[in-house]
């Protein structure tokens, strides 16, 4: 199996996809000559040509609606916003149209649109260039909502999400484009949208994460290891729907409970995973529910280091959980 | 001058506005027209002359007749407490009834809520507006939305929104799949407000650059519920809003059925042959007030009300059929009688079909397997619902 | 002191507004010579002209932009959304430029900016004209979140709303306009933002609500009187900030907590609720956290009674929290 | 043709040129220009005819080439690690610079993420300019955004986001505030894959509908990052956008400062007298990459980049002096020689500023009050701190 970046296995699932399907067909700002801001489908305008591979005026708005109309009308688009903090332009398509046109039209339609764009913070993008914003996505039913942490999920969960008849907002974390490298099949398969997966086995305590920060969860999970303390770290994967059981499953076992994300707090994705688990298992519960998050502030600049959760962090709402701190 | 004299200059004046509406004459500053506020032909022409025959002629009178007498009886629901609202098409027949006969069946239709009694022009049947209306079982968006909308891919004819011009940036999408195909264009309406929204600077930039099978056509009925058109935009006309984009606006009378018949047809054509997007302004007016919740006295005179009345685009196409030797007293009685019929049934219809069942509001959040937070809610109501009694909405209270 | 609906208290918070500082403007679609389509402005534009109350074009970004343009060239603007549910197509003026304004400058700007809008159910508005995407501004870090829920508070909130230097969504409910009546005090007055009111006294379960829900949660507490449960009931009345101190007292008290909103479910306010009690303050706590809200779809039309939480709805809740059921 | 004819044929155009100019002719075709591509007068022409006085004329240059130092030197920031981006001004300041002195006090600046290096023209100083580069504490926005952003109250300079298109929108309620207020206007700056954005057609029908004071100045540069013009809208050109809102438009020669001065200084007037809004297209070209994260070659010909830099608005404008013996060599050294100096003065101070302090990134977020969760978090982060250092980002790594 090749090893690929972040990057190449999106660029290999669009390439797959596009193959495969001459429904799909891919757009936004800069996706064609320039191959997109972070070259996710560099080469892929030359491949296929201007019908399936385009550039689009600056217009978020625009290039929302079109993904509705495509989808509308029988294709299987997949829109790129250049960077998540620019969705908002647009945001009255995804919300007002995508997410309610099958809902609104009886089941006549369906929205089979894929919005792929990078969120996420440390890479020094201040306010506009780093925001998690899945929050919004989430709320907002009939969408799905998919941040993959890996190469391997990441091409998997891309082309099932392609291939779901649903609209799905896909968060690529921008840091990890090239930083993360993994072992990646080269032929078409799908991850179960829906489904997490528990990257690391423990007793001590349930670790929810998605995207980087499963990776700083892991991170966290082996400096408490040395301090006599076993971590379950689960990858959520799919935040809409979400794998209810599967956090269920590993609280019953550890009886304490963290979520992180690079969200603010109030509201963010760990609110909704504090909320299920009250309400429904409240009583395997041997501690507090633990967020540890971003700061409900706009993402700073200079000060990035002082917002961003990290191991650290997460070491200590771990500690928190275990009525440790 | 002599009365000889001001009639010849009155006949010259004919032939140009005839000329001009001939040539499709892009960007010009008084609507284009085949008819004069009468109904009377502004000079003489036949009906091939504008692309029609004395079939369709006849045709697009009888369905904004329909057209008409279905929004009529949705005013009626609404009294009888049948319907809780209705936003109406009054007045407009003339714009919509013959663009929507220039369509193949190739061809979608982005519309929004003003379109819904003539729709059945587009296939819908008078029992489907009238379930939609009432959100009985017959609605093909089975209850989900209020009065106003329609949609179905059967009939490519787009869902729409209830946000204004919503509809403009996915007709993006609707003409960039049938440009890639190769054969269609798609028809997008708004109103004059919808004008301001930034959906329509969308779908006329995106028109633009990619050359969109698309012909955009405005509504401007001079008023975006209290808010006049003149404080809507200050551009001279909307057509000429095309200009901004690349390509051409055509300011038309949208009460005159034949120029709309006629420039639709050539635009559409245009569309689909590849050359390019058009934008149309067909200028009419809002008989009705805006919506069933609307009162229209507190920002239009009555005089205004009653010109346009007098100039009811109805009455202009019936004198035009006339002058055409193609319309009599009896005709239009027999007519008044099919319709009156037609509309009884389908109303009985789609009345007995009843509401949805409570279940089906759980179908269509998504595709495929419902989602298990769904299902879990779909079981809390269940629960719910053993204790009280479901609000059945046509019943009254609450 | 007169008897006012809730509409009216609106009119004359605004009137009072205007009339005390020059400084305040309104404008929206249709508020001028239509005064609103709920006649909240009625009166207003003949009052105090056309350069202080005036209509806008069907444009919502032109709107909101022009609200941050005011508020930081130095007015106090106060803009009318005609639905909340049409406030998408401007959002990105509200969640990239009014809630971030203050931050990204390093405080040298003031976003003094109400937005006033209606929102809510239970009036056969079907998908567009009842939603509650309070979810939504309550995560932007940088906005307010005010939700009165009678004519006394309304005017009082509002009044603070516009005497804030911060950016403020204002929601009001549509059902409760012309229903909800009270008595309101002639002059200014102004209630704080940020903090919650007992509107009920009760021992056993803590019941949190805001607008319309807070009277249906009376009508349950009502109901549960008879059954011997004992409820409080809690009216947030802002939701950013929100009184912590408020929730945490009454739990410390009853051991017990329901949130009600018209919300969807999953990231409605009541998981911020849960996951700030199941933080700080599990050890109080007797049974599960419950969530009674609308369901995770769009907004429905003809099924609306279906969809809409009621008081039956919260007295299951309500039982469910104390394992009743 | 001889070439005493062509050379009076020359002439005449060179003077229907100025003509044009002159009269500040909307709606163009070409340009609007009073040099030609070296810098040489289109005709004659004295320095009054445009507005302009000798020592403002040598200002405008003096403040391009200290703009464009900079630029330069935010390169080498970039390179040094002290800065982790750029997005330069290079090639823009014949635009910006003479626009920016036709400004009173009273006016109002909506600026985009182009012009923070000609901003000393509006009053900002050099060292808070690179201060903002690198986020130190003399950095009015106390380094909360990424570089190529400014904007402060006391200049009456929008502190604008990084959403393209995002100060359209908001420089609609500034100029409303100036119209109730009866004085000064706003300029409102975005490129040409701004129109695109909604918040332009927003700004563009406020501006129409309410007779704003704006000039709304396009930065034409033909290209979005990778975009190029005529992908991004199918119209004419940009200044013809105007018609859709009903104003006049113009296109200019960005990279002619004589041009931009004298139609910025008339149009701005026409605002603050209360005479309605003006679209600007400046026409230019960006002649480094997007920003520091681009790579230009995928999109763009060496020849064409080329072709820019031998017609540099610097170097046109140098010629003009000179023409209008304004300049000359000395004048010149002793010029950049000062700049050298002043840019590192200003850039020491703004290193020795040192970044701000943790606690500092909870001001701000609310006025007033700080609210209890952020004190909490606050509190978080504090006991965090204790147990790791804060990356230093000027340091490197993370
Ligand atoms: C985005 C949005 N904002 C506001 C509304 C409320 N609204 C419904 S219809 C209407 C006026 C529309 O005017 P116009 O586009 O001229 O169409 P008309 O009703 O006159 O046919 C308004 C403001 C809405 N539906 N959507
Ligand atoms: C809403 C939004 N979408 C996308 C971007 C990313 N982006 C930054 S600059 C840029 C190109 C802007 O082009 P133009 O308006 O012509 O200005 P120029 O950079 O050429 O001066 C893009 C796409 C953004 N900042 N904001
Ligand atoms: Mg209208
Ligand atoms: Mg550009």
């Amino acid at each position: 199996m090749p090893t690929m970046t972040l990057a190449q296995a999106l660029r290999n699932a669009l390439d797959i996809a596009l193959e495969r399907d001459d429904r799909v067909m891919i757009f936004g700002e800069d996706v064609g000559k320039r191959g997109g801001v972070f070259t996710i489908t560099e080469g892929l305008q030359e491949k296929y040509g201007e019908m399936r591979v385009f550039d689009t005026p600056l217009d978020e708005l625009g290039i929302l609606g079109m993904g509705v109309g495509l989808a509308a009308a029988g294709m299987r688009p997949v829109a790129e916003i250049q960077f998540i903090d620019y969705i908002w332009p647009g945001f009255d398509a995804l919300y007002s149209e995508a997410a309610k046109l099958r809902f609104r039209s009886g089941g006549r339609f369906a929205v089979p649109l894929v919005v792929r764009s990078p969120y996420g913070g440390r890479v020094k993008g201040g306010l506009y260039h780093s925001q998690s914003p899945e929050t919004l996505f989430v709320h907002t039913a009939g969408l799905k909502v998919v941040i993959p942490s890996n190469p391997y999920d990441a091409k998997g969960l891309l082309l099932a999400a392609i291939a779901d008849d649903n609209p799905v907002v896909f968060l690529e974390h921008k840091r990890m484009y090239f930083m993360s490298k993994g072992e990646v099949p080269e032929g078409y398969y799908e991850e179960p949208i829906g489904k997490a997966k528990v990257v690391r086995e423990g007793s001590d305590v349930t670790l929810i994460a998605y995207g980087m920060m499963v990776l700083d969860s892991l991170e966290a999970a082996k400096t408490l290891e040395k301090e006599g303390i076993s971590v379950e770290v689960i990858d959520l994967r799919s935040l809409m729907p979400f794998d209810g059981e599967a956090i269920l499953n590993s609280v019953a076992k550890t009886g304490h409970l963290v979520t992180v994300h690079e969200a603010p707090r109030t509201l963010g994705f760990a609110a909704e995973v504090a909320a299920f688990v009250a309400e429904r298992a409240i009583e395997y519960l041997d501690g507090p529910i633990v967020r540890v998050t971003g700061w409900d502030m706009p993402f700073p600049y200079i000060l990035e280091d002082a917002y961003m959760p990290n191991p650290v962090r997460i070491v200590r709402g771990v500690k928190k959980a275990l009525n440790l701190l | 001058m002599s009365p000889r004299k001001t009639r010849s200059r009155k006949v010259a004046v004919g032939k140009e506005v005839l000329k001009k509406a001939l040539d499709l004459t892009p960007f010009t500053d008084e609507p284009l027209r085949f008819i004069d506020e009468d109904g009377h032909p502004v000079a003489d022409f036949s009906l091939e002359d504008v692309g029609l025959d004395a079939a369709m002629a006849v045709r697009i009178y009888e369905d904004m007749v329909l057209t008409r007498e279905i929004d009529r009886m949705a005013w009626v629901l609404v009294r009888q407490g049948k319907a809780f609202f209705h936003i109406s098409t009054t007045g407009h027949e003339g714009t919509f009834v013959p663009q929507l006969h220039t369509l193949t069946e190739e061809d979608w239709v982005a519309p929004f809520y003003r379109l819904p009694a003539s729709l059945h022009v587009r296939g819908i049947k008078v029992e489907e507006i009238f379930a939609q209306y009432m959100g009985t079982r017959l609605d093909p968006l089975k209850g989900r939305q209020m009065p106003g909308h329609l949609g179905h891919p059967d009939h490519k004819l787009f869902a729409h929104g209830s946000g204004v011009g919503s509809q403009f940036a996915v007709a993006i999408g609707i003409a960039r799949a049938l440009q890639y195909r190769g054969k269609g264009m798609c028809i997008a309406y708004g109103g004059d407000g919808a004008t301001s929204e930034g959906h329509f600077h969308s779908l006329m930039n995106f028109a633009g650059v990619y050359n969109l099978p698309v012909v955009v056509t405005v509504v401007n009925n001079q008023y975006a519920i209290s808010v006049p058109r003149s404080r809507q935009t200050a551009s001279k006309t909307i057509a000429i809003k095309a200009m901004a984009y690349g390509f051409d606006g055509f300011l038309l009378d949208g009460n005159d059925p034949i120029v709309m018949y006629y420039a639709t047809k050539k635009l559409a054509e245009k569309a689909r042959s590849g050359e390019g997007p058009s934008l149309i302004e067909a200028l009419t007016y809002r008989l009705d007030p805006h919506s069933s919740a609307d009162d229209d006295k507190r920002y239009r005179t009555e005089e205004e009300v009653k010109y346009w009345w007098e100039h009811d685009t109805l009455k202009r196409m019936r004198t035009f059929l006339e002058d055409m030797g193609l319309w009599d007293q009896d005709r239009e009685e027999a007519l008044r009688e099919r319709v009156k019929a037609q509309i009884e049934e389908a109303l009985n219809r789609a009345e007995e079909a009843g509401l949805p069942d409570w279940e089906e509001l759980f179908h269509d959040v998504y595709a495929g397997e419902t989602p298990w937070h769904l299902l879990e809610e779909k079981h809390l109501l269940a629960e719910e619902l053993k204790e009280r009694p479901l609000h059945n909405p046509l019943k009254g209270g609450h």
